[in-house]
């Protein structure tokens, strides 16, 4: 992993830039802030400005959702350059932006002591069959911190968990779940604090170890996205394999183990998360999912798949674009003509949610009713479409 | 009502002589009143031709030739347009509608266009009415 | 020959009128054609077939001509553009001249277009035959005359592609001259150091072709000499040179291919030249590069498009950007840590090798920062080193770079002996300078003017496979002409009545081809002669004259005049 | 056993046309396969040229007939090359002649049969957007003017039925007992001239091609805009046969994009999109015409003057950028395009009727096949590999066999036909060289 802006150059094609603008083209953020633009700060890379880049706003405003490499004709990874200057900003101890006023990085740098004894169990439904070890690990993520921090808007992250654990009884698993788990470290990673998110990193993969698992079962994006593609990168290949809930649930659909008795008769449309979609080419299991619930009307938003627009929020760094972004994208999906919003990460789940919880004067900002819709995990649907 | 006007045209080799065909070819229908004298050029056309055919009873007569630039012989078309010019004129002096003299560019892409024009130039000339050469000839 | 005797008596014209199966047949009442035809003057026969066109039907055409002993042909079918070749060659068969035939189109121009006034497509069919008969009473034989064509060619300029030319077409056999202005042949490509896209020193190209040339019997190289005057036409040029001071040569050929090649644009006093030490040409800079002398500057800034697309000169020179990042990558080759900067309007890293090259360049490192025309870059000198100001047209931002050597970037232009040529040889100069070419598409190393060529950076700047093609292209039209030893004229073209022609040179005025002049025919008279090799039959001069004495074989004022009688007279027939 | 040198021309296009044509005036004997039924390829298709706007088929339709009549040219069309062995001065090669069930010398190509068959199929050389009958010419200007059977679709073929062509054509042209014969014939040299393809820009699914009908490539402009196309030449929009108001040209589409795996420049589409933005203004002078490019390579001969002509005197708005994405309207299915303007360094979007993609000019589709059977290697894109970039432009990797046109890489009309005269020279050195394989060749060709 890179972590100078120089290496980084290299590494992700920056200098193969033709500056021919299709990235800001592209970028859901540029369209909204006009003082952000990914092909202007390739450019400033190229003729060496770095403190601009450095100690500038738009390096922090990236959302890394990769819409811009994905189309870049010379395949710049812009959104690993910016990994890569975030980590280098924060190395020279630039300030910056900090997400819902540090408070969550404050919880993710204490997980990186190894004394801490989290009681994160709580939220395991009663009667449910769960483990310290065995074969399948399901990694629940911050779900249960969620809940707390974000309590005003009633996000009910656990909920996922639940279902996942639910759903993995009925089939017949009984999933290991760590007591001490830790952020996976991703929005410490994608804020630039190398060091502590390889201490995470290292604290998980030996809690990891203990339970013997040989699958790692993740119902978060961005967890998933971590342990696959930047766990691997520090500590060379995983003694354990990884998949999302929406891929293991689509296996289980394949193998006739996962039956959906309930209908559901709602129309659907599907929400790629950017970490599970652009960045781990995850677009047809959750589908899958989807279209085997009975009474399922599954509709496509225009920017679906490899074309889906982010969320508008990166390592929780939210902010005022945020907000125009999540309203065009919640617009695009009643536009589809669904009226239940479904997707497969918790923090797309939170954002969606909060913008629409939000009043504010229609003058300052209007929230239009075109652009609300129910919101819920993929999860969860496949276990009520299961009865459970 | 008067008689079908009498149509002379002048037409290059290269461009709207393969024009008009085109029309056959795509069967574009267009009035029976057209007589085309196929030149090489539309350089060729003699202004001594154009009144001629007036002075022998015709309504109109149209000169077509390549697109500016397409000739096939590099410039023959402009000349033609600077004589069409001038043989209007001295139609104006005949006392004769000038419309009655028609320049068009048609390529040998444009067979609905050759087809159009007679069309067109048909209808116009028969508002006009005959000329007084082709009473005179009580044609 | 014997069916000349045949032609010259009264006109015994036979008329075939095709049914085309439906195609006419089932609109024009065909019968009635055949009738009608029969009463037109000079038909002496007349007969319908179900395809004119088919063995059968020409089979009949023949068997007329020799039963009726017909001296005229006219088939009432499709259009001429298509099937007149056909016909024609029936008739040479048949011992008839083919231009003593003659078409009218009753499918195209009447059947297809009026299906559906059976009539009126009746009447007009009549129409067009009479037209066409009426022409045909007054065909006259025509001969498409044949030239021949000396098997020598003159090369002007031994650059790459003269030199290239001269060897395909002495490996074909042809004798060649090659003429070079300068002492030594190799054109600008000797003084290079390197050449893109494979970097190969211009030597490794050179000396073979070199070799080859010397060691050509049929290449007579004469360096240090020019053209003075050309006479003549295609097939039988009659050229003067001038060998040093001089010696006068003639050389008679029965091609001639220009190759002479362009120079660079001299950008005297822009951006600081020759007033600014440290800002040199790209040639400049390859003569550094080739000696040894780069050093290890910090910076290099080169500047494009210096003299071109501008007032005067709007064209693209084509190969300075591949050439700036050429002499970009050498340089960050020889000394990596030395800065190179190419200030740029538009990349033309086009088609299948460049994009390549200039992305190894971003990949070397090289900085590219496009500037707009309004603003271009300005340069001065700051202490010892030089200071390159402009404003980067992508961010709106003005960047000063330190350099020790601003390198400019010029385009290849006309040079004047270029110009002088073009005067000697009559042929045309772009509004751009270089040698213009008979069409931008498809006859790209043509002139106008039959037996001369062109090729390389004298019709436009190239670089050197582009150049290399079209020295091959023109080994190939020369080498036409020379292969087959002559060339068949034109039948249709211009023809003078000396009687009438007043020589005022109206007709010169307006031929685009050099192929009609006043000539001095003695006792101060003038009179117009058509150099009918090279006559392309436009009849652009005929109208042009004043006193009528031009007309066109093939298309009289007679045979017009006819025609517009027949269209618009029936009574008059 | 014809004296001749002879030559075989693989594609009947401009440049195969031209290689043709050079190589049997000066005497040759020539076989000019070509895989469909007629010649004339890509620049048939095409409405006008650029710089000079000349009309594209009314420069080459007089090619093509003079190349069909020449006494010295064998015209294979409908054919492939199947075998070639031997070595540059003898090569032995089969070529697999296809049936078109229709008896080329009785055809007149008077149409009627197909006017008559009951089999409408859609019309590839109109790029779909024209119908045709399963018996057809393939264009109006077709050379040669024989009608063809597509067995695929030809009722009587397919399902033993019909034979309406057979009962109404009075030359008795129709043979349905036709069967594919191969022919063999012995050349000193072959020239390869194959010409281009387009990739599919579906490869790109934030232009929305084959999603919304109002997005276009610019070869189905031409066809749009060509007096003799789909719609008499009315500049109209596909989903709803209206003038657009606004057409917006969008440039590099898989070309210089090492994701469509295409690093280099398709090298025309710069200068026939200028060319097709003028055609918009003369045919509607009202609508608005935009070109986004990424660099501008005006670098032939006159180009950059007819590009300063574009924006001076028609008014064709340029933006520099790329765009992002194009989104279609679902109720007007007009597009909206999605841009940074790199020169103002703004994101804007621009509302569109008709959006033309200038999309990557590919290598042939059996272009592999080929070179297998010549035994010649090809670029790392599939293109014809030449002997050397620099001084052998001319040549494959095979002695005596050369390559000119667009299937060496992207080349525009001149670049092509000089290189197709200049193969015609090589050609000839050849037969030189061979002289003593074919003693009287010489004498008679030269």
């Amino acid at each position: 992993m890179e972590t100078r802006m120089e290496d980084a150059m290299a590494k992700t094609n920056v200098r193969y830039c033709l500056k021919c603008g299709k990235c800001t083209g592209s970028c859901p953020l540029a369209r909204v802030n006009p003082e952000y633009s990914p092909r202007q700060t390739v450019e400033r890379a190229i003729l060496g400005r770095k403190d601009q880049i450095l100690r500038g706003k738009g390096v922090w405003w990236c959302l890394t959702c990769e819409l811009c490499s994905e189309r870049c004709p010379q395949e710049v990874r812009y959104p690993d350059f910016i990994r890569a200057c975030r980590i280098e900003a924060t190395a020279k101890g630039i300030e910056h932006m900090c997400a819902h006023g540090g408070m969550l990085a404050e919880l993710q740098r204490a997980m990186t002591s190894p004394e801490v004894k989290q009681d994160r169990l709580g939220w395991i439904p009663k009667g449910a069959k769960v483990s310290g070890t065995g074969d399948l690990l399901y990694f629940v993520g911050c779900l249960p911190y969620f809940d707390v921090i974000m309590e005003k808007i009633k996000p009910d992250s656990v909920a996922i968990g639940q279902s996942v654990v639910k759903i993995l009884n009925r089939v017949g698993v009984t999933p290991a779940i760590m007591p001490n788990e830790r952020c996976c470290g991703h929005d410490l990673l994608w804020t630039g604090e190398v060091e502590s998110f390889k201490k995470l990193a290292k604290l998980n993969m030996d809690e990891i170890a203990k339970t013997g698992a040989k699958t790692v079962l993740m119902s978060c994006p961005e967890g998933y996205r971590t342990l696959k593609l930047d766990y691997a990168d520090l500590f060379g290949e995983l003694p354990f394999e990884v998949v999302h809930t929406s891929e293991f649930f689509s296996r289980l659909i394949d193998e006739g183990r996962m039956k959906f008795d309930k209908s559901i008769d709602r129309k659907v449309v599907y929400h790629d998360p950017c970490r599970l979609g652009r960045h781990l080419r995850v677009f047809d299991a959750p589908r899958k999912v989807l279209s085997s619930i009975s009474g399922v009307q599954l509709k496509e938003m225009e920017r679906s798949r490899a074309e889906a627009m982010c969320c508008g929020v990166d390592a929780w760094m939210c902010n005022s674009n945020s907000k125009q972004m999540q309203i065009e994208r919640l617009r695009e999906a009643r536009m589809s003509g669904a009226d239940l919003l479904v997707t497969a990460c918790p923090k797309c789940q939170i954002h969606f949610r909060c913008v629409m919880s939000e009043k504010l004067p229609k003058s300052v900002f209007p929230v239009p009713d075109e652009a609300k819709i129910d919101v819920m995990d993929l999860s969860e649907l496949a276990a009520k479409a299961m009865g459970l | 009502m008067t008689t079908e006007p009498k149509i002379v045209a002048f037409t290059c080799n290269w461009c709207s002589y393969a024009g008009a065909d085109l029309a056959g070819t795509s069967r574009i229908q267009y009035p029976a009143n057209v007589r085309i004298i196929r030149l090489m050029c539309s350089g060729r056309v003699d202004p001594t031709w154009i009144l001629k055919a007036f002075e022998l009873g015709a309504d109109g007569v149209l000169v077509s030739g390549c697109h500016p630039q397409d000739c096939h012989y590099i410039s023959g078309n402009e000349k033609a347009e600077e004589r069409v010019n001038s043989t209007k004129r001295l139609l104006r002096l005949l006392g004769l509608e000038t419309d009655r003299l028609r320049l068009e560019w048609i390529s040998a892409s444009e067979g609905a266009r050759f087809a159009e024009v007679i069309k067109d130039f048909t209808e116009k000339l028969s508002r006009m009415g005959p000329t007084p050469f082709r009473s005179k000839r009580g044609v | 020959m014997e069916n000349s005797k045949v032609n010259s008596t009264e006109p015994r014209i036979g008329v075939f009128v095709c049914h085309c199966g439906v195609n006419i047949g089932g609109v024009v009442d065909v019968p009635k054609v055949v009738e009608y035809a029969k009463t037109l003057p000079g038909v002496v026969y007349a007969e319908e077939n179900l395809y004119t066109c088919s063995e059968e039907g020409l089979s009949k055409i023949k068997g007329a001509i020799r039963e009726y002993g017909l001296n005229r042909v006219v088939v009432a079918s499709c259009t001429p553009r298509t099937h007149e070749p056909l016909f024609r060659s029936a008739c040479e068969d048949a011992g008839l001249n083919q231009y003593l035939f003659e078409m009218a189109n009753i499918r195209e121009q009447c059947s297809w277009v009026h299906s559906h006034e059976p009539e009126k497509a009746t009447e007009k069919a009549k129409d067009i035959v009479r037209m066409t008969v009426a022409k045909a009473r007054l065909l006259e034989p025509e001969e498409e005359a044949e030239i021949a064509v000396a098997d020598s060619a003159l090369i002007v300029g031994a650059g790459i592609t003269g030199m290239t030319t001269a060897v395909s077409l002495a490996r074909q056999g042809f004798r060649i001259y090659l003429v070079e202005k300068e002492p030594e042949v190799g054109g600008l490509v000797r003084r290079l150091n390197a050449l893109y896209p494979t970097m190969s020193d211009p030597a490794e190209i050179l000396n073979p072709l070199i070799e080859q040339v010397k060691s050509s019997r049929n290449i007579q190289l004469l360096t240090s000499t020019g053209v003075t005057s050309v006479r003549g036409y295609v097939g039988n040029f009659e050229v003067t040179a001038l060998r040093g001071k001089t010696e006068e040569l003639k050389l008679n050929v029965g091609t001639i291919v220009v190759a002479t090649g362009a120079e660079a644009f001299d950008p005297e006093g822009r951006y600081g030249y020759r007033r600014l030490a440290g800002v040199i040409t790209q040639l400049q800079l390859e003569r550094m590069l080739r000696d040894g002398e780069l050093g290890k500057p910090k910076s290099v800034v080169m500047i494009q498009c210096v003299g071109s697309r501008e007032e005067g000169r709007p064209y693209c020179s084509r190969i300075c950007c591949m050439n700036a990042i050429k002499n970009a990558l050498i340089i960050k080759e020889k000394s990596p840590e030395t800065d190179v900067c190419i200030l740029y309007r538009d990349i033309q890293a086009y088609g299948r090798n460049y994009e390549d090259y200039y992305k190894k360049a971003r990949e070397a490192g090289v900085i590219f920062i496009m500037y707009d025309k309004d603003k271009p870059p300005e340069v001065s000198r700051s202490g010892i080193r030089l200071k390159v100001s402009v404003v980067n047209a992508f961010m709106h931002q003005e960047v000063t770079l330190g350099a020790d050597m601003v390198v400019l970037s010029t385009p290849l232009v006309q040079h004047e002996s270029g110009r002088d040529l073009a005067r000697v040889l009559r042929v045309p100069l772009g509004s751009d300078g270089f040698f213009m070419e008979a069409h931008a598409k498809l006859r790209p190393v043509d002139f106008a003017t039959d037996g001369i060529f062109v090729c390389g950076t004298a019709q436009s700047p190239k670089n050197i496979p582009e150049s290399i093609a079209q020295a091959y292209g023109a080994a190939s039209k020369a080498g036409i002409l020379m292969a087959s030893g002559k060339v068949r004229a034109e039948a249709i073209t211009a023809m003078v009545n000396e009687e009438i022609c007043r020589g005022c040179g109206r007709c010169e005025e307006v031929c685009e081809f050099n192929a009609i002049g006043v000539e001095d025919t003695g006792g101060a008279k003038m009179t117009a002669k058509v150099m009918e090799a090279i006559c392309k039959g436009c009849g652009v001069c005929a109208v042009a004259c004043p006193t009528g004495a031009i007309t066109m074989r093939h298309f009289t004022t007679k045979q017009i005049n006819a025609m517009l009688e027949a269209a618009l007279t029936p009574g008059r027939g | 056993m014809d004296e001749k040198p002879s030559v075989l021309v693989i594609g009947g296009g401009v440049a195969g046309i031209q290689a043709s044509t050079d190589l049997a005036n000066r005497g040759f004997q020539v076989y000019l396969a070509e895989k469909l039924p007629s010649i004339g390829g890509r620049m048939a298709q095409f409405d006008k040229t650029y710089p000079t706007l000349d009309c594209s088929i009314c420069i080459l339709a007089p090619k093509m007939i003079d190349c069909f009549r020449h006494p010295n040219i064998k015209v294979l069309a409908y054919s492939e090359v199947k075998s070639v062995s031997g070595s540059a001065g003898n090569f032995t090669i089969e070529i697999l002649r296809k049936p078109r069930f229709v008896d080329a010398a009785r055809c007149t190509g008077c149409g009627q049969c197909a006017e008559k068959c009951p089999k409408k199929i859609p019309n590839e050389w109109e790029l779909n957007m024209a119908g045709k009958k399963a018996i057809y010419m393939p264009f109006p200007q077709a050379v040669p003017r024989v009608m063809t059977i597509d067995p695929e679709n030809c009722l009587y073929l397919t399902k033993g039925i019909c034979r309406v062509c057979e009962k109404l054509c009075q030359a008795k042209a129709i043979d349905f007992s036709q069967k594919p014969e191969t022919v063999q014939i012995k050349v000193g040299s072959i020239i390869v001239a194959t010409g281009f393809d387009m990739i599919d820009p579906s490869k790109f699914p934030e232009y929305g091609y084959g999603k919304y009908k109002n997005v276009i490539v610019s070869l189905e402009f031409e066809r749009l805009i060509c007096a003799s196309g789909p719609t008499g030449g009315h500049l109209v929009r596909p989903s709803d046969h209206q003038k657009p108001k606004t057409v917006a040209f969008v440039l590099c589409v898989g070309s210089r994009d090492v994701k469509a795996g295409r690093v280099y420049c398709s090298n025309v589409c710069c200068l026939y999109s200028a060319k097709d933005a003028i055609l918009v203004k003369e045919h509607e002078p009202d609508v608005d015409a935009v070109i986004f490019y990424t660099d501008l390579r005006a670098y032939s001969k006159g180009s950059r003057e007819f590009i300063d002509r574009a924006i001076r005197d028609y008014g064709i708005k340029y933006i520099r950028g790329r765009p992002g994405e194009i989104r279609e309207d679902h109720e007007t299915k007009s597009l909206t395009i999605w841009y940074e303007n790199t020169l103002s360094r703004k994101v804007e979007k621009l509302q569109a009727d008709l959006v033309v993609l200038s999309v990557a000019c590919v290598p042939r589709g059996d272009t592999k096949e080929l070179a297998k059977v010549l035994g010649v290697e090809l670029d790392e894109y599939g293109f014809f590999k030449v002997a050397d970039p620099l001084y052998a432009p001319l040549d494959t990797t095979v002695r005596g066999v050369f390559a000119c046109g667009f299937c060496t890489g992207p080349k525009d009309i001149s670049d092509s036909v000089a290189q197709a005269s200049g193969t015609a020279a090589k050609a000839a050195e050849v037969s030189m060289m061979y002289a003593r394989a074919v003693p009287r060749a010489v004498k008679k060709g030269g």
